[in-house]
């Protein structure tokens, strides 16, 4: 059996996605990816994780097999360590509480900045999207892991309207802006792990996920990329991550 | 930008005296509850996407063809799709508009914003906590921290940009965000109106304190005498409430938390049906489940006893350990 | 037996406040003769009297011969509608869900503002008094009754210090200070019945206390008072109310 | 006015970050929570008046001689004069400052503020709730509609004055007030500090997140599980608290909700004591029942157990019917 087997796209954003958090961090993680990647983590590496939403939930036990639809349903609080409002969990980001926030993507630049409101001209868009939801307020208030499909029309030089901010034009324009905190630190795809160069506040890919090479990951990406000098291979996914993911979502809600 | 973006405070405070604010039952029928919600009203909806929802009221405003309603949510998911598609509002003021993450993006909220002259407001999720905790504070702002530096700021020239006069810092500043009336659905409220909400409180608090008017429904009337054994248990006071309907498994097909879960497959042919074609595809939703049935049971029986028991399991396990 | 024995001074000011209240109104009652005169209301004319304490309470139902000796005591939520945090039960004043503050007074000036911080200067005070406590948040926001006792050095042409603004220098001062709602309604004291000249916004006698004349009131005031056109005699405490008031303040807690 | 009046928000995420956030359990002794407050310190002290005091702690802070700390608490009693006799603290915020409505002014505040140079800051009491509220959001300031035309906003530089940029309607902004460390007595909470509070909460959601550092006392430790079980009975989230102390009647002699009263006997003895010399009556006091005790055990044998059981029977008749 080849690599390319063993796991989905979605199964392997997951897994890298959950081992970029550590132990004993406060995550704000959003639904779908980031959710089951925050939930993983604490089921393998990170017993001590301690996972919010915005639904109003601190500390979320998520049951296996029992994945909430968002993260506003009653399956987050399962076990939770507290519940509260809306507002006030998301003012927990702004009081700084929180280490990451961890959210999916629907459009990237190479600054980071995250759109998920309109492709298009906002005043005439060709597609209204969802909105921000807490990804403007995450975003702007804390450190962030990004989880997204990897296509050439998500991975943009400019998105064409910064919903959540990265780091804006890049160098000290998010500092500028008056978001002093926080900021975009990693990006996950289903090929690679890109990080943000310390100056410019660009994009550049880290490592590239087992089976992946330079070309694939610039080919599917609609600027011109930066390889880290010390690029490596991502080691693949063990058995253990499989296994303890199948086990959370079997019903393959967040990983079809 | 309407000149009345934050409703003066002598104004704010007029309206509040003119309230009958005493201790009095107010238990009405879901047929007269919604005589409170008049045609081009700002409308405060409870609850969060798929969760306690006040459904059999906006059930019951769709049916009474209400018009040029102005809504506003914490997150809006189908009752987004069901008050634009009606025609009862034009106008949705939130952070997150779909049906659900599960099933990607809403092509009625498209529809009808990419083509049908409805407005999506959108604003940070804490922005929108903030507008209506301003308002419920009876104060015309609350600075945050963010927006900043996004485009969103740029679609929002109702929040104004400030430097902080005790730090100097960039600061936005909310404005307060005080709807006419607000629905929302509890798990218990007395005849008064004093309410407990299990569970995700979302930012139905500050909701019901910013609205000039409430309207609750409930999944069961207590007595007072319940509410007065547990007083820190009371989410929402007597005093913001105007009326009050008793409504079984008033979120359906959303949920209510510890009472039921959503019922899922209810929600797929929704979606499913809407998605196929957004005109078409709601008006025989809304034919079929809100204008036809007599009353909101039958409106229940046609989503059917297998789905609402199913739901309930789910709903009360949320308890067990 | 004369009227002046049925009752002490104390009695009459607890009655006489109780009867400014009206039923179903919505009123926040601070420590001492206001807690107990609105206890009063509640247990004889207005059964429907909502009581807010800043301690946290909403629809407060007080126990007879358990007065509690705070506004933020545990007794203040027996059987109450609903306990919420101090700050906030202050914001339903500021966001108008009040019709009437009470509370006890110090020192009081001839347009109803109230001291409760100092005696003499400011910078090097004869007497540093408790301070505000809620009554400058509840004078600012809402209508005002204020129970007192009535001595000369109580009732001064200008307090030393603003702690509780009623109508500030009069005329429309408290508006243009930026209270546009709410003011000094009325002030009950052992000898008469105070309100406020609409315009002057200067404090005049409406009526007086059983057994007592123009003079004794005049004597006791160190200001010249008006006396209303309509100017009445109020009519004596009724058996019905002292034996509520000595069930409700056993022990003369609040009634010494 | 310090020029620190706001800590710049850079600052406050720094010492944020600086903090050991996660979930671990930090249960230690009262002398060893001590350590948390170090001398000239601002520390905020959560329950009012007399109720929920956290005076174990103060307790255990007079004996360790701690000097210079400027205290905010939502309203001052006994602990303000024991602060201000014992001479750990020269600094208090509050809106009111005296023993208790039934004792008239405390000489020992009068003493101490009119002669002996130890300052008395007044705030409204609003104001002092929003300035924890402020500090608790990571905002540099809230804005109110109280204290505006009295003399105690003359006392105050540190509050503006500003004309809303909404509604041109003046207003005040009271700065956000983040003190170094709150003690916070509670009813329960778990070893990692998740706790649950009954009955009246005063300032101390709010305290606890402001602060930059939480020491919780509490009547008794329970699970983890038994917090997950009931999680929408948490107040305060255990990534504010940084120690956990079991003290039970850990607000002697003042009151906690649902467990004990007041223990009114010995609040009048020692009010006629202190009152009739505030120094020399108070360091007798503070010799009797804070310096020689062994034990905060001890310390409640001096107040007796006729006093102890008697306070408490009237404490748990709050949840009689």
């Amino acid at each position: 059996m080849t690599e390319a087997q063993r796991y989905t796209a979605s199964e392997i954003l997951a897994i890298l996605s959950a081992r970029q958090l550590q132990d004993g961090q406060v995550v704000f993680a959003g639904i779908g990816v980031p959710l089951l990647a925050a939930t993983l983590a604490q089921r393998t590496r990170c017993p001590a994780l301690t996972i919010l939403f915005e639904g109003g939930v601190v500390g979320a036990f998520v049951e296996p097999g029992k994945l909430p639809p968002s993260t506003n349903d009653q399956r987050c609080t399962k076990r939770a360590n507290m519940v509260l409002g809306s507002a006030d969990v998301l003012l927990l980001l702004q009081r700084g509480y929180v280490d990451v926030g961890f959210m999916g993507g629907a459009q990237i630049d190479q600054f980071g900045n995250l759109n998920s409101s309109f492709i298009g001209d906002p005043a005439k868009p060709k597609t209204r999207l969802p909105g921000t939801g807490g990804g403007n307020d995450i975003s702007s208030l804390t450190n962030m892991i990004v989880a997204m499909k990897h296509e050439k029309r998500r991975f943009v030089e400019k998105v064409d309207f910064i919903t959540s901010p990265g780091f804006i034009r890049g160098g000290t324009s998010r500092r500028d802006s008056g978001l002093p905190s926080g900021g975009m630190w990693r990006v996950i795809t289903e090929l690679a792990v890109f990080g943000f160069d310390d100056r410019t506040r660009r994009i550049k890919v880290l490592a590239l996920n087992p089976g992946v090479n330079r070309e694939e990951v610039q080919d599917n990406t609609g600027f011109r990329l930066d390889f880290d000098e010390k690029l490596h291979v991502t080691s693949p996914p063990t058995d253990h991550e499989l296994e303890t993911l199948r086990m959370l979502d079997p019903d393959r809600l967040f990983t079809a | 930008m309407p000149d009345t973006l934050v409703e003066p405070y002598t104004r704010l405070r007029e309206k509040m005296a003119q309230r009958d604010r005493s201790l009095r039952e107010k238990v009405v029928s879901l047929e007269e509850a919604a005589g409170f919600v008049q045609d081009g009203m700002k409308v405060g909806i409870g609850g969060s996407t798929m969760s306690r929802t006040p459904m059999a009221m906006l059930w019951e405003l769709i049916r009474q063809h209400r018009k040029d309603l102005s809504i506003s949510r914490c997150i809006v998911s189908t009752d987004g799709d069901l008050v634009f598609g009606s025609g009862i509002a034009n106008h949705v003021v939130t952070s997150w508009f779909a049906q659900g993450i599960l099933w990607g993006l809403s092509k009625v909220m498209r529809h009808h914003v990419e083509n049908g002259g409805k407005r999506y407001e959108e604003w940070s999720h804490m922005a929108v906590g903030m507008r209506f905790r301003a308002g419920g504070m009876g104060v015309p702002f609350l600075p945050t921290r963010a927006m900043l530096g996004s485009d969103i700021v740029g679609q929002r020239p109702e929040a104004k940009q400030i430097d902080c006069p005790f730090t100097g810092e960039k600061l936005l500043l909310v404005p307060a965000l005080n709807p006419d009336v607000a629905l929302i659905h509890v798990q218990r409220c007395d005849p008064y109106g004093n309410a407990q909400i299990d569970g995700l409180q979302f930012m139905d608090i500050d909701l019901a304190l910013a609205a000039n008017s409430v309207i609750l429904t409930t999944e069961r009337i207590v007595s007072n005498d319940q509410i007065r054994r547990a007083p820190d248990q009371t989410k929402i006071p007597f005093f913001c409430v105007d009326a009050v309907v008793e409504v079984p498994y008033g979120s359906a097909p959303h949920e209510c938390y510890g009472l039921y879960e959503p019922m899922m497959r209810h929600m797929e042919a929704y979606v499913t049906q809407v998605n196929a074609d957004p005109v078409k595809g709601m008006q025989e939703y809304l034919d079929r489940y809100f204008y036809s049935p007599k009353s909101w049971n039958e409106y229940l029986s046609l989503i059917g006893m297998d789905e609402v028991l199913e739901a309930t399991q789910k709903g009360r396990s949320i308890y067990n350990d």
